[in-house]
Order: C-alpha cells, then sequence, then structure tokens
C-alpha cells in the first residue's frame, strides 16, 4: 500500500500531459524490475522438464505406425535438429508449403508415426496437468536452436509470399473490436496494463522480442506453451472466432514475425507471464 | 552512409517491395486463408472476418484514409450514436469502475452479456490502480482537468458509444456500436471519467 | 516434537522396515514426514505460525538478505533469495504474511549447505515477506514488501 | 512416480551450486475446476538432498510454494564425480528420488 502512494505520485506527475502515453519514471522503473526478475527466473526454467519430456517423444517408436520421430526433416534433412528451429517457417518440396515448426512436427507425427490429425487438433493446448505431445516435442526442437541466430529463408518464392500474407492477416482489421494484431503490436515503447507489447512491425530486436522466447513456460498456470497457443489466445483477445490449429493462416502469420526477427540470438524455451 | 542503406533495405522488407496491386492481391488472399482456416467458437462466429466498410477502409489505408473518406464515415458513425432518451450521460462511477477494469466480453471464452470496457488495458485512470496500458492516451484526473461541463459529459458518452465517429481509424473499440456495453454501462462509465467524486478524478 | 519417532525410523534403516511398520499399522506415511510441522503449516497468522514453531521472539538482522522484486510480475511466481550472514546458521524459514497461510516452509542448511537458499512462492496479495533463521539456538528476522500486480488483458 | 527432476550442480570450489527443477501441481486445495468442485490439495512437503549419501539440505515446505517448483542452495564440501541425490516427498505419500554425478 505505501509503494502505491509512492508510485501514484510520481504517476501524479503525468496529469499534465493528457493526450500524452503515460510514461511516468515509476512505470520504467516497474519495467526495469520485471526484467530483472525475469533473468533470475530464466536460470532455472521449468521449461527444461519439458524439453526432458520432449526429447523422450523424439525418440521413442510411437503411434500406429510404431515408429520415432527421428526420420522427421525439419528442413535441415532427416533428424538433424540443431539450428532448425531458428530456420522456421521454411519452404518444403513435401508438401509444396510453408510451415512452422509445430506445423512440421504435427506433420511427421502423421505422415511417420500415422497420429491423426483431427485427434492432435482436438486438444492442442496445455492445461493444468495435461501437455500436448507436439507442445513437448516443439520445446525439445526450439532447445537445439539455444543461443543460435535467427536465418528463416526467404529464398523460396513461396517464403516471400507467405511472409507478404502473413502480413496482410497481421494487418487486418476486423471483428466487433476492430482490431488487429497491429492494433497492439504496431507501435514502440507500449503496454497492455504492465506488459510490454513487442513492435512487431519493426524488423530487429523489438519485432524478435516475443519470438526469442518462444515456446516459453507460462507463470499463470504454470504451463508450457507454444506459439500456436500464443498465436491462438491473441486472436481470442482480438475478438476474432478460432484459427485452426497448425494451419496455414498461423503459419503465415508466424512467418511474418520470424523474419522480421532474422538476426536476432533465438534465446531458447522461455519463461512468460 | 552504411545506416541509411541498412535502413532503406529494412524499409524494403517492411514494404515487401509490394505494389498496391500486389498489396489488394496478398490481401485477398490473406481473406481466402482466414476463411478456410477460422471456425466459430461461442459467441465468435465467423461473420466477424467480414469487414464493414470502416475496417475495410482503415486496414486498406493503414489507418490514414483520404479525408474525403473520413468525413463521410465519421458522420455516418456519428449518426449511429444513440443518445439517451432521458438526456442524462452519467451513471454510477463505482460500477464504471467495475467495468472500466474488467477485461471481459466478445472473445469465444466469455458468456454473452459480459460486459468489459478494458480500460485499464490502454488508458492509465484512477491513481489507485498502478496497473494501466499506454496504448491510449492517459485519462487521469480527466473531468478535473476538462471541466464537468455538460459539453463534456455528452462527448464523454459519445466517444465511449463510438470512438470512430470522433477518429475514423482509433483503435478504441465502438462499445456501443458492437454492443459490448448498453446505455447504462457506457453512462456508467462514463461517470468514471466525469464524476467528480470518482477516483479517476482525486 | 516427535524426534523420537523419527529417530526410530532413521534407525530402522532399511526400507523393508518401514514397509513393515506401515504394514502393522502402527505408522502412516504421514508419520515419516513428522518435522512437517501441522500446527505451523495450518496457522492462518505469521505469530501462530512462530508460536506452533516455539519461537517466542526474533531480533532483526541486517545479516540477513532477502532479495526479491519490489514488484513482482506475476503472484503465482516470486522468486526469493534467502542468505544469511549470522555465523552457524542452521535454519532459514519463509513467510508470506498476506497469504491465506503464511507459513511457506524451513530450509535447513545446517546438514551440509551454505545459508542460502532460493526459491519461488505464491503471493496472493501485496504483502511482507519475512525470513527467520535459526542460529545457535537464537532466532533473528529480516522483512520485505512484494506488491503484486495484475498483468495481461485482465481478463 | 512423478515425473523426472532436472538437477543441474555448478562447482565453485568446493561448494556445489545445485538447482532443481521438480514436475508437480502444488495444489493449494483452494481452488476450484471449472465444475465448481474443490481440487484437492496435492503438494510436495519435503525436499532431501544427499551428497554420497550423507544428508545436507533438507525442507519442510507448504502449497505456497508455486507449481513445478525450483529451488537452489549451495551444498559444501563438494567434488567433481560426487553423487547428488535428491528426494521429494508430497502429501499423498507419493515420493520420488534422482541422482546426478557432480561436474567437473
Amino acid at each position: 500500500m505505501r509503494y502505491a502512494r509512492v508510485l501514484c505520485a510520481a504517476a501524479g506527475l503525468a496529469v499534465g500531459l493528457a493526450g500524452q502515453p503515460a510514461t511516468a519514471q515509476s512505470d520504467d522503473r516497474t519495467a526495469a524490475e520485471f526484467d530483472k526478475f525475469r533473468e533470475v527466473l530464466e536460470e532455472a526454467n521449468p521449461a527444461e522438464l519439458w524439453e526432458l519430456k520432449g526429447e523422450e517423444l523424439w525418440r521413442q517408436k510411437r503411434g500406429p505406425k510404431n515408429a520415432s520421430l527421428e526420420q522427421c526433416d525439419l528442413g535441415l534433412g532427416a533428424g538433424v535438429l540443431k539450428g532448425a528451429y531458428v530456420q522456421l517457417p521454411r519452404y518444403f518440396a513435401d508438401t509444396g508449403k510453408v510451415m512452422d515448426a509445430e506445423q512440421r512436427i504435427v506433420h511427421c507425427m502423421i505422415t511417420l508415426q500415422g497420429f491423426k490429425y483431427e485427434d492432435l487438433a482436438n486438444r492442442p493446448f496445455s492445461r493444468g496437468n495435461y501437455t500436448p505431445d507436439p507442445v513437448s516435442i516443439v520445446t525439445y526442437v526450439a532447445a537445439q536452436s539455444r543461443e543460435m541466430k535467427i536465418a528463416v529463408p526467404q529464398s523460396h518464392p513461396k517464403e516471400r509470399e507467405t511472409y507478404e500474407i502473413g502480413r496482410q492477416i497481421f494487418f487486418y482489421r476486423a471483428g466487433p473490436w476492430d482490431f488487429s494484431c497491429a492494433s497492439c503490436h504496431g507501435a514502440d515503447g507500449l503496454r497492455i496494463r504492465t506488459q510490454n507489447l513487442p513492435n512487431f512491425t519493426k524488423p530487429g530486436a523489438q519485432a524478435a522480442r516475443s519470438f526469442i522466447g518462444w515456446p516459453g513456460y507460462r507463470m499463470t498456470g504454470g504451463v508450457m506453451h507454444s506459439l500456436q497457443w500464443r498465436m491462438n489466445d491473441c486472436f481470442r483477445q482480438q475478438r476474432f472466432p478460432e484459427p485452426g490449429y497448425a494451419s496455414d493462416t498461423i503459419a503465415a502469420l508466424l512467418t511474418y514475425m520470424a523474419v522480421n526477427s532474422n538476426g536476432q540470438l533465438y534465446r531458447g524455451p522461455g519463461i512468460k507471464r | 552512409m552504411r545506416k541509411a542503406i541498412v535502413f532503406a533495405g529494412v524499409a524494403a522488407v517492411a514494404a515487401g517491395c509490394a505494389t498496391m496491386q500486389d498489396e489488394a492481391a496478398y490481401r485477398e488472399q490473406a481473406v481466402a486463408w482466414m476463411k478456410r482456416d477460422f471456425h466459430a467458437r461461442g459467441m465468435a462466429k465467423t461473420d466477424r472476418l467480414n469487414q464493414d466498410e470502416l475496417q475495410r477502409a482503415c486496414t486498406q489505408y493503414n489507418n490514414n484514409p483520404p479525408e474525403a473518406l473520413v468525413k463521410r464515415v465519421e458522420a455516418a458513425e456519428m449518426a449511429g450514436i444513440k443518445l439517451p432518451a432521458d438526456g442524462k450521460y452519467l451513471g454510477d462511477w463505482k460500477r464504471g469502475q467495475r467495468i472500466a477494469s474488467s477485461g471481459r466480453g466478445m472473445t469465444w471464452s466469455d458468456k454473452p452479456g459480459a460486459a468489459g470496457g478494458s480500460c485499464y488495458n490502454c488508458h492509465q485512470l484512477s491513481p489507485q490502480q498502478p496497473s494501466f496500458g499506454t496504448i491510449g492516451p492517459s485519462l487521469r484526473g480527466y473531468g478535473k482537468t476538462r471541466g464537468y461541463t455538460a459539453e463534456n459529459r455528452k462527448y464523454v458518452y459519445q466517444r465511449i458509444y463510438n470512438s470512430k465517429a470522433f477518429s475514423m481509424c482509433s483503435t478504441m473499440p465502438r462499445f456501443g456500436h458492437s454492443g459490448t456495453l448498453n446505455e447504462q454501462q457506457i453512462k456508467d462509465v462514463a461517470a468514471y471519467l466525469m464524476d467528480p467524486a470518482s477516483p479517476v478524478n482525486q | 516434537m516427535d524426534q523420537t519417532r523419527r529417530g526410530v525410523l532413521k534407525g530402522a534403516g532399511t526400507a523393508g522396515a518401514l514397509v513393515a511398520a506401515f504394514a502393522t499399522g502402527a505408522l502412516r506415511p504421514a508419520d515419516v514426514l513428522a518435522a512437517w510441522n501441522k500446527g505451523a503449516f495450518d496457522a492462518k497468522t505469521t505469530a501462530d505460525a512462530l508460536k506452533a514453531m516455539n519461537i517466542a521472539s526474533a531480533a532483526d538482522s541486517a545479516d540477513i538478505v532477502i532479495r526479491a522484486p519490489d514488484i513482482a510480475e506475476n503472484g503465482a511466481v516470486v522468486p526469493i533469495d534467502i542468505t544469511s550472514k549470522i555465523p552457524g546458521t542452521q535454519s532459514i524459514s519463509l513467510f508470506v504474511e498476506k497469504n491465506p497461510f503464511p507459513y511457506v516452509g524451513t530450509f535447513n542448511v545446517a546438514a551440509g549447505a551454505e545459508p542460502f537458499v532460493h526459491v519461488r512462492v505464491k503471493i496472493s496479495e501485496s504483502s511482507n515477506v519475512r525470513a527467520v533463521v535459526a542460529a545457535g539456538g537464537k532466532y533473528f528476522q529480516t522483512v520485505k514488501e512484494v506488491k503484486v500486480t495484475i498483468g495481461g488483458c485482465g481478463g | 512416480m512423478g515425473d523426472p527432476m532436472k538437477i543441474r550442480a555448478r562447482l565453485q570450489g568446493d561448494v556445489a551450486d545445485v538447482r532443481v527443477l521438480m514436475a508437480h501441481p502444488m495444489e493449494t486445495g483452494q481452488r476450484k475446476d471449472p465444475s465448481g468442485k474443490v481440487i484437492p490439495a496435492h503438494f510436495i512437503k519435503e525436499i532431501r538432498a544427499e551428497l554420497n549419501g550423507k544428508p545436507v539440505f533438507d525442507a519442510q515446505i507448504s502449497q505456497a510454494i508455486s507449481r513445478n517448483p525450483v529451488f537452489a542452495f549451495r551444498v559444501k564440501g563438494a567434488k567433481a564425480g560426487d553423487k547428488l541425490k535428491i528426494t521429494w516427498e508430497d502429501n499423498t505419500g507419493d515420493k520420488r528420488s534422482d541422482e546426478i554425478t557432480v561436474g567437473g
């Protein structure tokens, strides 16, 4: 309570600036405090528990075809994991389209192991003690690109086209609240409540601020989430209908965001509010 | 020099080196993908993907449509605002505070009738709530600073009802127009901003 | 309390002996955790928890350092480091005063660890956190305030 | 039985900097599921660490410890090749032990 008063006394100074975004000194302090302790939390991230689980799921013979995922090609050749995550989404000749990491893993689970898309899409997000297998697997795969540079290719025409489609989805305003992704993520230095909003339209460090920490262990609920969930929940709050799990729309959106993150270091599975 | 080249490169990527025709074609493709890939859930039906004229123009012109279009659309949005029949624009600021603090309403996980304004997501309001967003301007001390006038009361009601009547491509939702908040709820939020007793004005 | 029973269990040694003890009904699994102070953990206030731990008083000490955020991003996971520089530190106990059950736990370092612990705790609302250190039969304490905010879209 | 813990021990001189991640719901017993039913308390009550079989650290904890608990502590007198074993036990009597070799 005492702190609240201190904080608000400082915020009070900004009253004369009505019409300007409120950026009282205390808010910067709050952000700095969050960043500092985010680092403390990252020193030992429960996400590592899902890396272990994902590795097991990658190697185990599973599914109707009793096969492992070790022959899964994530873009760098069958079974090559090192650096694969930071080069996704990318074009795959066997499907003729650009696919993101989890979409490709789901594709492998279907083609190599014989799982059905409908079953995987039925309950695709973590809740309580339940973690869908693709989430654990993508966490493991992502961890094999830790501290590597994001280098999502734009050499194939389909990759450039998918980027452009993703960009159009990003700026598409619709729904009862007239929101697009850009409503919250199209300018620098904004916050929702106390959460900083990365500007995904600004290639480089800004755009990468989210991408470098997903998949992420989410403190709310204490569950592991991938970018599939992040996109899904953004559309929920955007007041849109629900996007299909591991759909091409999500892959396009992720292509836009990932390409804009190129050149930045991927930090590995992160920890999120 | 080097910086300039990098910047030009960045701009080219951001613009995607796409011409206006390309843009329109990509947008058409994007819409087709979304219509194929999205499904209805809860109250969020797929018709939400259909843009109205305002949404289409704001998307097409990157939130900066031609002047004549802005004038016409803003006038139409203004004409659609239903003012309270009793001529009173302010309700109960305490109820307004609850609405302002709630992020509920209109998502596929909300029950119909869940009415939140999500005001704190974007605006600073009461000094007692340090957790506020900065997407919109600070509204701290709103009535006190702007004056508790009849004109301002009406403006606040209208602005919450339909922000786009004043700024066509505003980020702020059209709370009345979209049916998110009803007349009484808009009055309550207006009171939160305009009642001298509201914490916003302390 | 229950020190003797704990001693007996330790003395019993093998898992087989333990199983036998359970089987005879002489012991239930919960009894193995005899050192888990139910009275303290069930207490609704820090004062009552300390009473249940037979801690009559604790002296304020600058030699205990709590490192925790002034404002926590998420009350579900608040990282807390506690370091004691008090010679002969045996244990560090932690309390979140505004939680429904303030007593979080006791970390015993006497057997072979440095007087330090890092934990992550749930804090239900803005609160003082209190660290109580046992050293040489005496108790010492320090307090730090942690604020908890609403984040995200709030819905 | 629970899922495996993730244990890391980094030597700094003769002190092992130990971090341990545990997979556990740490249910408070105060939350309700969507149908309104109380979710029963389910939490780790005790953790113990042994270095080459000798107890070095233990804790008695409550449901106020965050879900999927993380602990760090510093074990004295450790050297490369030592066996570090960590055990947790919860309020349902479930327990799990994992062991690592302290790295050089």
